[in-house]
């Protein structure tokens, strides 16, 4: 597509890309140190994580003034109005996501004050496989590219099968050993903060789809959710 | 709602007679026009071939006029009509350009008002009263006699209304945004006069002008009164004597034989044929700098 | 010039205060005095033309108001030498005169105009219609006196209506003209907007375009109407000569205001112009009331 | 499903040798607002000029292609274009009123069309003016002149004397384009109205004119004309408005939509 | 404020005010629908419940398209453009909300195939605060009530003390008896989304405030959530 | 913070008796586009004109009040209105060019201002053309008319001539009301360009203009005027122009630029 003949709304948009880029990136970085948090059980780190998520509550904020004043300045169609509304259910996710990167990080300070448990559970790969797919969907949603985002959409399924795996082997560890509950109560947590940031990532997918396409993927295909 | 069908035979055509009618009846009349020029051309060409016959182009060149020798050179009454046309036009272009600026550029609202009536009002007092005023008064009274000078001071009274009435509605057509632009580039009122009200005005102004010249040309009664009626005067001395064709015509066609109205109706062609050009220039120039303002 | 290199001007920020004051210089003292030689202008014409009118009034309203109203219904007396009134017969020669070349000028003139600028636009025809009009509208008034002379008078003889018919052929061209003028500034989204409600075109020019004209139109026509009481040569050569009233348009001798007071301004003796004076007036008021009508009826209807 | 009040198939419009806009085939239902939209030059004014036959006015004008109203060919030789206009009544970008009084703007149709009853007329009039909300705001001034009224009530009073005449089509060429903002919310809310009783056309470069009254957008644009090497106009995509504003199909619409003029 | 003077803009902002309260309803219906199947162990209830959450998303999918025509068509600015990016907000957290009364649907068809907890825990009142501040938030953005609104968000204290007090005692059960893991994990899920639920109704809420407020009290105040 | 340029404090401006606006204060800063948009009859043009003394060319009018330029009173005796007119330029609601060729057009600001070197002249007309971006377009046609360019290229022009005067402030009435959407577009962009060089006002009845070009924006309205009981504009409220917008502080104003108008 030409660039906009008024330069000044060119830019505004380019600004509101990079910021839901920029956005999307923190939400990734969150994810892997509160991950990291976790395994190391630095307490540190996961403060930090914590402190960070106000960052991403300030994203949210500045990133709708900015569509908001786009929209109120510039009187958008088509595709550009797309990209905005995107922009606004965009930015729910990505501040979703770090409220969770947020839970997650708690939970490592929870955890970190009981004794570890014995055979680690891999929650690792069922992280890295999120990480995996938000990256995914932050690229595609800076290089348009609706095929990716389709990817992404489909591999969440493997996100709710890894999660529910998960689960079963966190409840055979409490039925073999009951003292171990208060342990494994907060790695569900982390398990199921992990599968929420994976339908986060499935919305954000849907929505690059929505805007690239112009058809309405949210909720047609793939079934309910929950 | 009616079918197709139907909405096909109410939109049918019905005959418009009335409409056609009309319309032949509006072309009649302008072509008219065209018929009365025909028969001036032709009645004229007619009636001045015997004097033209006799004297070949010797009329148009022999400054010789006279009546009882059957002699008819026209060159001194051609003279004196581009003459006095000429003082009048030098007198009266300047005079009625300047009004017409004062009245469009600088009266207030209220004394424009007035002054319009009177130059309106000014441009319809009748060119007889004009030469009653010019025999009467300027040429008796003040001492001036009947001379060139006389008679286009005359003319020149009697046109700068019709100039500048002209020019002042050309003018006045402006449009308030250039004049406006001039002055929001920081112009004072002259410059912006000269950068829009003028350039503006160029083909009206012409087209006053000439037809000013024309009026002068072609103006028998006061020319009649006041240019003294000397036979054969070709001189650039403004305070001789001198005769005019209009005026030769109105003093000399009562008492003229047939052979001398002739070279009356001569008199008359060659005038019509002068102002035919003086109109066709006009309307050139008029033309061409209408091209020029719309930017072709 | 292309290859002049050309640097982007620095912003122009001054803060500092700007002078804005006026002082002398020689582009407003230009002005001022173009100013100054305009109204030079109107005093170099105001006062040849307020001498004239002057002259008019003072010299012709003791004329008129002698034995009043005597000037307007008298005839005029036969021995030019004698002093007193009347003008009743030119005043009536030149109403014949005038209105019978109204009735055959202006509606002729009218439907001519509304050929060309709405039949004929730039065709062929109408191009040369509109030129052979300019052409016509410069003919002399004497050649015009002639021609009806040549083709009218010498057969028919002398008769109001002679002057009637030299008169009207000056007044076509000139409400042509100024017909097609007031035309043309009809808008053309008024003749849509009568297309568009169904109006064929005959309608659209009789009840949409002629009644928008109207005003300008009849201005117009009273202009030309005015300027052909004051012609005098035409009537020279048509009208004749008469001192009795001749209220018959198409036979007989007749007069005309324009007419005495060419006579009498030749003639030295003080009765006859005195007349011509009178006459003078009764002219000039003559041409000024139609032009203040004329000028009422287009501010009226602005 | 509506029914398609205007056809047009490949219609082509001429000026002289000129060819002012080509490829235009639509279809204009009842009942509803259709908008052309398109910059400068891309002929959508044309095409709506097409539709009263107002371009026999024009000399050298010249509609190819066809052109059908409920079916009939309005072009075809035996058509009345004065019968075609009152069916398809027209409304100018100037608000144009005759220099006549309110009352006789508004008869103006109606008398031409035989009404000659002073009650009938007086009827008409009344039912047009309150048709096109004016009637409370002029009723006590009938007669005085309609150049009185201010430029949004004198575009009322053209759309008045429109619908007096009954037309089945009100075709409206920039109807707003030189009134402000209030005006203009005044005349776009009658077209509104309007669309219950009539079909409207309405052409106009105001874009958000466009997404805000009507039902079905054209776009048209200007490109170089292959046939004749000159800039001509050309019909690009029709569709419905919302579909139009938030998802064109071609992608010229959506450079033009979203102000990417190049 | 005055109405429109474009009475087809005022209509589909009518429109969309009115599917707004509708799918609000819809939601709080849902956690009605979900708690009874839950405590009545209503299987049938409980299937029910999850097949209505398409209605929700379904909801969302017509009022974004309703939103996104009304910026299209009309260029809404100042008020207008609030309330409709409010909309679009709005719509994502009542989505949610749905999705975790399908959740809580989900949970409550698990629990009845296990045997009933002995001493039942008082999911009840937290359900009913909940509710309650669901209620109060959409009352708030019916009448455009921006005080009733922040009291909706104060409330949202109560629901996460309510929570936290009730996640102790679920753990303190499965210490006292280990065996009741498998059906005390279940409590604890429908606990936590039902803090969600307050979460997004919070949410609602601060959305409320801004559009009628024109200022943004979403992150300010209230601290960091998670 | 940015200079203030013009700081207007209780502008009233009348016509004979008639007061055409009242309650006028604000200030206007450097380097910004400040819009004046409202109603027709709110004044807003009037103030405009008000700014570089235009109200002088017209009988009657009279300004009220204190119209400061950068410290210094307009309307105080001493101050030449042409020594204004050349710090503050305006361009005209229809591109006016003179009936001269483009060169003319341009170089007639500085040749008044007496530069009479051609060299000084060609290249104050191409870096005006330039500035106006419009050099490309017509540099092989300097000499021909003014009139024969497009409706965008003349306004374009236009603005060509008003900064060849190097005018501090450029005051533009109503620039694009004559112009299509794309010629609007590059005029709107050209202003952008234009702020960095100059301080712009524009008065526009396009309210998407003023929100899509402006910095601050003026809303005026039209009201009775409590002093003379005749309708007459005022000052409603000046504000950023995304505020003004997105969450404007006055009802009148959010009632207007959202389109409730009674």
């Amino acid at each position: 597509m030409n660039a906009h003949t008024n330069k000044e709304f060119e830019q505004e948009l380019r600004t509101l890309r990079e910021r839901l880029a920029t956005m999307g990136e923190r939400a990734a970085t969150q994810i892997a140190l509160a991950m990291k948090a976790l395994v190391d059980q630095d307490d540190e780190l996961a403060r930090e994580v914590i402190a960070n998520d106000m960052h991403m509550d300030r994203d949210e904020n500045e990133i709708d003034e900015l569509a908001l004043q786009i929209l109120a300045t510039r009187q958008p169609v088509a595709g550009d109005l797309r990209f905005i509304t995107m922009g606004l259910k965009f930015v729910v996710d990505l501040e979703r996501i770090g409220d969770l990167a947020a839970g997650i990080a708690k939970r490592a300070l929870e955890l970190n004050r009981l004794p570890t448990l014995d055979s680690r559970i891999d929650l690792g790969s069922l992280a890295n496989l999120v990480q995996k797919n938000l990256n995914a969907a932050l690229d595609s949603f800076v290089k348009r590219d609706a095929d990716r985002a389709t990817a992404v959409i489909a591999a969440d399924i493997e996100i709710d099968r890894m999660n529910a795996s998960l689960f079963s082997a966190l409840l055979a560890h409490v039925a073999t050993d009951p003292a171990t509950v208060t342990r494994v109560l907060p790695l569900t947590s982390v398990c199921r903060y992990l599968e929420r940031i994976g339908d986060h990532v499935k919305n954000l997918s849907e929505q690059v789809v929505y805007m690239v396409r112009a058809r309405d993927v949210r909720h047609r295909q793939l079934g309910t959710k929950g | 709602m009616s079918s197709s069908a139907n909405l096909a035979v109410e939109l049918r055509t019905r005959k418009r007679s009335a409409d056609a009618a009309f319309g032949w009846v509006a072309r009649g009349s302008a072509a008219f026009v065209l018929l009365v020029l025909a028969a001036i051309a032709l009645t004229m060409t007619a009636r001045s071939a015997p004097v033209l016959s006799a004297m070949g182009l010797d009329f148009f060149t022999s400054t010789q006029w006279s009546p009882p020798e059957k002699v008819y050179g026209a060159l001194p009454f051609v003279f004196g009509t581009l003459f006095t046309a000429s003082i009048a036009i030098a007198f009266a272009v300047p005079v009625s350009i300047g009004v017409a600026l004062f009245i469009t550029q600088v009266a207030p609202p209220r004394v424009r008002r007035y002054m319009i009536y009177a130059i309106d009002l000014l441009a319809a007092v009748p060119s007889v009263v004009f030469g009653l005023w010019g025999v009467l008064v300027l040429s008796r009274d003040f001492g001036l006699g009947r001379s060139f000078l006389t008679a286009g001071i005359i003319l020149a009274v009697m046109i700068t209304p019709i100039i500048t009435s002209l020019s002042r509605e050309v003018m006045e057509t402006t449009p308030q945004a250039d004049k406006e632009a001039a002055i929001a580039l920081g112009a004072t009122r002259w410059e912006m006069i000269k950068a829009t009200v003028l350039p503006h005005s160029t083909g009206g102004l012409v087209g006053a002008v000439m037809l000013g010249l024309g009026r002068a040309l072609g103006e028998t009664i006061a020319a009649a009164l006041v240019i003294g009626s000397a036979l054969g005067q070709i001189t650039t001395n403004p305070l001789a004597a001198g005769n005019s064709m209009p005026a030769v015509i109105a003093n000399e066609w009562g008492e003229a034989g047939t052979l001398h109205k002739s070279a009356l109706i001569a008199l008359a062609m060659t005038l019509f044929v002068i102002t035919i050009l003086v109109n066709l220039i006009a309307n050139a120039i008029v033309a061409r700098a209408q091209r020029r303002m719309r930017g072709a | 010039m292309a290859t002049t290199a050309v640097t982007a001007a620095a912003p122009l920020t001054t803060s500092s205060t700007p002078d804005l004051r006026s002082r002398p210089n020689w582009r407003a003292t230009k002005s001022a005095l173009m100013t100054g030689v305009m109204i030079l202008c109107v005093a170099a014409i105001a006062i040849p033309l307020v001498a004239v009118l002057g002259t008019v009034v003072s010299r012709g309203i003791g004329e008129v108001l002698r034995g009043f109203p005597d000037f307007f219904t008298s005839d005029i007396p036969v021995v030019s030498r004698r002093v007193g009134p009347g003008m009743g017969p030119a005043i009536v020669g030149t109403v014949l005169a005038t209105g019978g070349a109204a009735l055959l000028a202006v509606p002729l003139g009218i439907l001519g105009a509304v050929y060309l600028n709405e039949y004929g636009g730039r065709s062929a025809f109408a191009r040369t219609v509109r030129f052979m009009t300019a052409v016509m509208a410069g003919v002399p008034s004497i050649v015009m006196g002639l021609f009806i002379y040549l083709v009218w008078t010498m057969r028919m003889g002398y008769s109001a209506f002679g002057g009637s018919l030299a008169l009207a052929c000056l007044m076509l061209p000139v409400v042509i003209t100024s017909s097609e003028q007031m035309l043309k500034l009809v808008p053309q989204t008024l003749r849509e907007a009568s297309y568009a409600l169904g109006a064929s075109k005959s309608r659209t020019i009789a009840t949409v375009v002629l009644p928008a004209a109207l005003p300008g139109i009849v201005s117009g026509c009273l202009l030309a109407i005015a300027r052909a009481a004051g012609e005098t040569a035409p009537l020279m050569f048509a009208v004749g000569a008469a001192t009795r009233l001749n209220p018959n348009l198409i036979f007989e001798a007749n007069t005309a205001l324009s007419l005495q007071i060419f006579e009498n301004a030749n003639l030295a003796f003080e009765g006859a112009q005195g007349r011509a004076w009178g006459a003078a007036l009764t002219l000039v008021a003559l041409a000024f009331s139609l032009t203040l009508v004329a000028r009422l009826i287009v501010k009226r209807f602005k | 499903m509506s029914t398609t009040v205007f056809e047009l198939a490949d219609v082509e419009i001429f000026y002289g040798k000129y060819r002012a806009v080509r490829a235009v085939t639509l279809d204009v239902l009842e009942h509803e607002i259709t908008a052309f939209i398109g910059p400068s030059g891309c002929g959508k004014t044309s095409v709506l000029r097409a539709l009263d036959r107002m371009h026999d006015t024009v000399a050298g004008a010249r509609v190819a292609g066809s052109v059908r109203y409920r079916g009939v060919d309005l072009y075809a030789p035996d058509i009345s274009a004065t019968a075609v206009r009152r069916r398809i009544g027209m409304v100018f970008q100037k608000p144009n009123p005759f220099p006549k009084s309110i009352y006789d703007n508004v008869a103006f149709g109606p008398r031409v069309s035989g009404t000659k009853s002073k009650a009938d007329l007086d009827i008409i009039v009344e039912k047009s003016l309150r048709g096109a909300a004016l009637w409370d705001e002029v009723k006590d001034r009938l007669k005085s002149s309609a150049l009185g009224l201010s430029g949004g009530q004198q575009q009322r009073m053209c759309i008045a004397r429109t619908i007096a005449i009954e037309p089945e089509v009100v075709l409206m060429d920039e109807p707003c384009s030189a009134l402000d903002p209030i005006a203009t919310a005044h005349i776009e809310e009658l077209m509104r109205e309007l669309k219950s009783r009539f079909t409207i056309v309405i052409v106009t470069h105001n874009m958000q004119q466009a997404a805000r009254v009507s039902d079905h957008t054209a776009f048209f644009t200007a490109e170089q004309d292959p046939k004749t090497a000159t800039r001509g106009g050309l019909l690009v995509e029709v569709g419905a408005t919302a579909q139009m504003f938030s998802n064109p199909k071609d992608e010229r619409t959506e450079n033009y939509i979203t102000g990417r003029f190049g």
